[in-house]
């Protein structure tokens, strides 16, 4: 027990991804499967930056130059969360403008009615 | 300056692509890419040798130290694949020369150049990223300029299969990101090599995490390439997809993302300790499902591109199976046979492409008699479909010989009953086409012989395809003991 | 198409102009202070679109055409492969490093202003682009 | 000197490609297709005179796929026989096929089924008689749909499942045998060095798996069902594929695999042969009883066929010296024999189109040489005295005997019995029945097809006579396994 008190981040980050992987499978509507997706990318990245944080430590922005190297948190998580964003961003936005496509052409978002529309055609 | 060799080849390849952007004039786009394609071979042949010479290559970029910069890891694995990736793109490009004006709209030309472009990079980039987080970037690049690939030809079902796959693959990419996230947490690096280190001496107190790494690997890269329970994307984005695309796209994209697989399993878990882990027997269990249902799928397509798309799903069967078995002569046999399918696969596609251009539907019914009126295409096709079904010297014969043999080896003996049932069931669906094609009277009459040949410069690009895969079986020995 | 009335052009005239300079500032001093190249990019992006937003989609046409955004996306990736190349390449073979200035200063990042300028300009314009394409129907 | 070897395999083959490649006119083709033959026939016998054993290398991929080709006196006699008959049919198939030239795929799949048949006689390993074991499966097909109708690729897809299934169980055996022992050549007294004694139900289960595999192309009882529908073809392609090639190669790799692969102590240690005794025994009756009651001429000969390779497997499922000797011998005298009777038929067919039996009553009166030639034919396929028939009987029997389980000569009695069960009232009906003689018009088949019959029923009956030549060099085959 005491485990999951301890490093709350992680436990919160993979409750997280197991909602936002929910919503991806479960829901029919394109919309929400998006959001689905973009709630599991984001806890990938709390879970991911949670592992550099090291207790009593400040963010790594060097302000003024005194201080040392050991009173930061450990940089490389975030750094690469930072592409994890920006991959993030464009395959939401990739979805997104397929979705609109979609929607032109079938006139409905919802997957289902889509695979009807496409078994009568 | 030789070992700079990989890095150059995914450089030039970008830069090619984004220059593209710019020339928007078809002749001159097409004619860099083939540059670009032809010094990248090129380039990769003389990798393969310096490989061959004085082993595997370790190129650091970045900063000296292994701990953080991206770090380059080419064997005589990559080397190889390198290499027969190159040649099988350089070929598809050549065959889209003549035929992606009737699939694509005009304006649309110069984009499909750049994704192939960028295709190729990424794919390159996941074969020699010896860095996990590097490769994750490599694999996204590869995913979206797939996707770009399929929405080219911009139709209802290209739409409905891109987002289908689209979706299907971040799931994909989130469950490797978290993998590499898990990792990273208990290894605290990210270059494989150096977490070998870590994992060969504390994986024992890790056993559950590790557990959990193996199965988000497996399950995240299975999906991206069609492992068998989660392959239902990969029919409607090969079948909806313009030819070329469909070729690279069955032959070369889900292939890399099995390798990263080998990578991860192999490389990064050494062979001791996957062995003791019930993740391999899952593999096989995957790899043996895909075998048969993969094919006995394609026996009901009534689709030609489909039912090609269902055998490239068996065919990964085989090379899933063949890393299910854990051996190392297990590993080397699934490269081999990645190998080997990537050429024949890429044939077949480009040869159905062929079938639908000329005959203008894509129904298996209509092939009927079509070996009186493209006799050399059918012909070559026949060939593709013998190296499927198995027939010696050609290399799908080779790769279930020894996958059997290590099956023996490893005391599965009940396993090769799956492999032999597998290459009949691939028998039942290829051969049909083959006989209606040339024989039976009711199928030729009414057909003039002859009459849609296709001139010989198309088909070159083809008929190289096939001298390589019979090379590839004539070579296998001294291919298998590479690896 | 949105009427252009006036309170809107006026705080238009004064704002647009600001963004852009707050945008250019995050890019400059990227390695100094959070942000850099992607959202001081953004940034730069938005005021484009709003500035099609208030002025319509000529005033932006004779500001910045489409095919010069074209080209810049095209120039600024070239641009980032080579500076990045060559800083790789300057670690193995040690060739000449642009000035390495004391922390703190915006000349202090060696490649990484060069790398944040391109990036910025990039992002900027792919913005504007997606942004004209969805809002002209052209998807 | 080694390159002697490919000539017969290779020039059929070439030979073949060129019909297709060329496209010659009617006569230009028969030209071709004559002399390829001959020519073929006497590169056979040189390569059997060639006294010391070559062997030749084709292609060495790895170690264990090579193709590789060692011609002992089995093989060289296996290949004689096949180039001998190849001769005749190839003139009655020139006449039988008719004038219509578009015969060129016929002809150039009928060439290159030739080269893959010599191939498999001298083939020097198992991986190089699987490798073309396999091609003849693909070469024979074309010929066995050659009339296109509906039924014809009916019995082609019968055909093609069956071979594949064989096709892949002989791969599961050689897998399993190649994991044993790294070798697989064929070496007198087998391969596998030491007796299994660790693991015998592993290579019974390997000669198992062979024995059918093969089986299926030697029409084993199981899977004999595709040669009956199988006999769709032309006459000249059931003939000679049905009667000699395809089901006389799948008996040939029969015998290679026992006696040169396993080596049969191997066998007989496993206890292996008891069981495929059963079934053999099952199918020479099986076939004679089915033969009995079938009205059409070419299925009651397909099913003698089927009982006919019964005494043939007798000779490799009985491990003595006089058994292998009969089983040997009957397989050269059967190919004869039924290569005639089948000649005989199809020259009823092709003239007066006539295919049941109650239809040809008093044929042997209109046409009378071809009649007396199937007489003298269905004579030695009975077995009686001084006809070749008996003599390989005679041996079947006696090796029984040194076995001494006596089911085998009561069941060659009987058999041979229901041979003449469903041999004789040809003949009766053919002769005896229908009008009297002195009215009906002789009009016997061109001699295109005839001097193949009578020549052939000639050699029989001279086999039956002198078979010592034959005996002699079998017997120094046999000398070397037992």
């Amino acid at each position: 027990m005491e485990f999951i008190i301890e490093n709350y981040y992680e436990v919160g980050a993979v409750i997280l991804f197991g909602v936002g992987f929910v919503t991806l499978m479960l829901h029919s509507n394109l919309i929400k499967k998006i959001i689905g997706i973009n709630i599991m990318d984001t806890a990938i990245f709390l879970f991911f930056i949670s592992k550099g944080y090291i207790l009593g430590k400040e963010a790594p922005i060097v302000t003024e130059l005194s201080k040392t190297a050991d009173n930061y948190i450990n940089p490389v998580p975030s750094a690469l969360m930072l592409t994890g964003i920006v991959v993030a961003v464009t395959t939401t936005a990739f979805a997104l403008g397929l979705t609109i496509k979609l929607y032109k052409h079938y006139n409905t978002v919802d997957l289902e009615e889509i695979l009807k529309i496409r078994e009568e055609s | 300056m030789i070992e700079l060799i990989p890095f150059i080849n995914i450089l030039f390849l970008i830069i090619f692509s984004f220059t593209i952007i710019i020339i928007k004039k078809d002749k001159i786009v097409k004619f860099m890419s083939l540059i670009s394609n032809l010094a990248v071979f090129i380039l990769s042949i003389f990798l393969l040798i310096q490989v061959l010479d004085n082993g595997t290559l370790l190129l650091n970029l970045g900063k000296s130290s292994s701990l953080l910069g991206i770090q380059f890891y080419v064997g005589p694995m990559e080397a190889v694949l390198s290499v027969v990736f190159t040649f099988v793109m350089l070929m598809i490009l050549w065959f889209s020369y003549s035929s992606i004006e009737n699939e694509i709209s005009k304006s649309r030309i110069s984009f499909f150049y750049i994704l192939i472009n960028l295709l190729l990079a990424s794919l390159l980039g996941v074969i020699y990223s010896n860095d996990l987080f590097n490769s994750y970037v490599f694999i996204e690049v590869s995913t979206l300029s797939a996707c770009g690939l399929i929405i080219l030809k911009d139709k209802k079902e290209n739409i409905k299969a891109t987002i289908k796959y689209l979706i299907m693959s971040t799931i994909g990419s989130g469950l490797v990101l978290m993998a590499i996230a898990y990792v990273y947490s208990i290894t605290g690096h990210l270059n494989i090599s150096s977490i070998n280190e870590v994992i060969i001496s504390s994986y024992q107190n890790h056993n559950n995490a590790v557990l959990i790494i193996l199965g988000l690997f497996t399950v995240g890269l299975g999906i991206k390439s069609a492992v068998f329970p989660l392959h239902s994307w990969l029919p409607d984005a090969h079948s909806s997809a313009p030819t070329p695309a469909s070729a690279a796209l069955s032959a070369l994209v889900i292939k890399v993302y099995v390798f990263m697989l080998i990578k991860v399993l192999f490389r990064m878990f050494s062979y001791e300790i996957i062995n003791d882990f019930i993740i391999m027997d899952i593999i096989l269990l995957l790899g043996s499902m895909g075998m048969i249902f993969g094919s006995i799928m394609a026996i009901f397509q009534k689709e030609l591109k489909r039912m090609v798309a269902y055998s490239s799903v068996a065919q990964m069967g085989y090379i899933v199976f063949g890393i299910g078995l854990g051996t190392v002569s297990g590993t080397a046999i699934a490269v081999y046979h990645i190998i080997g399918h990537a050429v024949t696969k890429s044939s077949l596609f480009l040869i159905s492409g062929l079938f639908i251009e000329k005959t203008s539907s894509k129904k298996i019914e209509d092939l009927k008699g079509i070996g009186k009126e493209m006799p050399i295409t059918l012909g070559l096709f026949t060939i593709g479909a013998f190296s499927m079904v198995g027939i010696p010297i050609l290399p799908g014969f080779i790769s279930k010989w020894y996958l059997s043999l290590t099956c023996i080896e490893v005391g599965r003996v009940p396993l090769i009953l799956i492999i032999l049932a597998s290459s009949l069931l691939n028998v039942l669906y290829y051969f049909p086409i083959i006989i209606n094609g040339y024989f039976g009277n009711e199928n030729l009459e009414g057909k003039i012989y002859k009459s849609k040949k296709i001139e010989l410069k198309r088909l070159m690009p083809v008929f190289l395809l096939v001298i390589a895969m019979i090379l590839i079986g004539a070579f296998s020995s001294r291919l298998i003991d590479l690896f | 198409m949105i009427e252009k009335d006036m309170i809107l052009k006026q705080i238009g005239k004064i704002i647009i102009p600001l963004v852009q300079l707050f945008g250019i500032y995050i890019i400059i001093n990227g390695h100094l202070s959070p942000g850099g190249g992607f959202s001081g990019g953004a940034v730069l992006g938005t005021s484009f679109i709003i500035m099609n937003l208030i002025y319509g989609e000529k005033f932006v046409e004779k500001f910045i055409s489409k095919k010069f955004f074209y080209k810049l996306i095209g120039f600024s990736i070239i641009f980032y492969a080579f500076v990045k190349a060559y800083s790789f390449l300057s670690d193995i073979y040690n060739l000449p490093h642009p000035i390495v200035g004391e922390p703190g200063n915006v000349f202090s990042g060696g490649f990484i202003l060069y790398l944040n300028i391109a990036l910025g300009i990039l992002v900027a314009s792919v913005f504007y682009i997606i942004f004209s394409i969805f809002i002209k129907k052209e998807v | 000197m080694d390159i002697f070897i490919l000539i017969p395999v290779l020039l059929p083959i070439i030979a073949g490609f060129s019909l297709l490649v060329f496209k010659p006119n009617y006569n230009k083709r028969n030209l071709i297709v004559i002399s390829t033959t001959i020519i073929n026939l006497i590169f056979v016998l040189f390569v059997v005179i060639l006294k010391k054993d070559t062997s030749f290398h084709i292609v060495r991929i790895n170690e264990f796929l090579d193709l590789y080709f060692m011609p002992d006196n089995v093989g060289k006699i296996f290949a004689a026989l096949v180039s001998t008959l190849w001769v005749f049919t190839v003139f009655y198939a020139i006449d039988y096929m008719g004038k219509n030239s578009n015969l060129n795929k016929f002809f150039m799949f009928f060439l290159i089924t030739e080269g893959i048949t010599i191939g498999i006689a001298l083939s020097g390993n198992l991986i190089t008689l699987y490798l073309f074991y396999e091609l003849l499966t693909l070469s024979t097909f074309p010929l066995v749909i050659e009339k296109g109708s509906e039924k014809a690729l009916q019995a082609g897809k019968k055909y093609l499942i069956y071979s594949f299934f064989g096709a892949t169980m002989v791969l599961f055996g050689i897998i399993l045998l190649f994991s044993q022992t790294q070798n697989l050549s064929f070496i007198p007294g087998g391969v596998i060095e030491s007796m299994p004694i660790s693991n015998p139900e592993f290579y019974l289960l390997i000669y198992l798996l062979l024995f059918l595999g093969f089986g299926v192309k030697a029409a084993l009882v199981p899977f004999h069902s595709w040669l009956p529908s199988a006999m769709v073809a032309p006459t000249p392609v059931s003939s000679l594929l049905h009667a000699v090639a395809v089901v006389k190669s799948g008996i040939f790799a029969l015998g290679r695999m026992t006696y040169y692969i396993l080596g049969w102590e191997v066998i007989e240690y496993t206890g292996g042969n008891d069981y495929m005794l059963i079934l053999v025994l099952i199918t020479i009756l099986m076939g004679s009883f089915l033969a009995i009651h079938q009205e059409n001429l070419k299925k009651r000969l397909a099913y003698s066929t089927i009982s006919q390779l019964g005494y043939i497997m007798l000779g490799l499922v009985i491990f003595e010296n006089s058994s292998y000797l009969g089983g040997f011998l009957h397989m050269i005298f059967h190919a004869t024999i039924k290569i005639t009777l089948f000649f005989c038929v199809g020259a009823i067919m092709h003239y007066e189109n006539k295919t049941e039996l109650h239809e040809i009553e008093g044929i042997g009166k209109k046409m009378p040489k071809t009649m007396l030639s199937f007489t003298v034919a269905s004579i030695c396929l009975i077995g009686i005295p001084p006809m070749n028939g008996f003599v390989s009987k005679w041996f079947l029997a006696i090796g029984g005997l040194e076995k001494n389980n006596y089911i085998v000569p009561i069941i060659l009695l009987l058999s041979a019995l229901l041979t003449a069960a469903y041999l004789i009232p040809i003949i009766t009906t053919a002769f005896f029945k229908g009008k009297p003689a002195h009215d009906v018009k002789v009009s016997e088949p061109n001699n295109f097809m005839l001097i193949p019959i009578i020549v052939l029923a000639a050699v029989n009956v001279i086999l039956g006579f002198f078979p010592n030549a034959i005996i002699t060099m079998i017997q120094i085959a046999a000398s070397k396994l037992f």
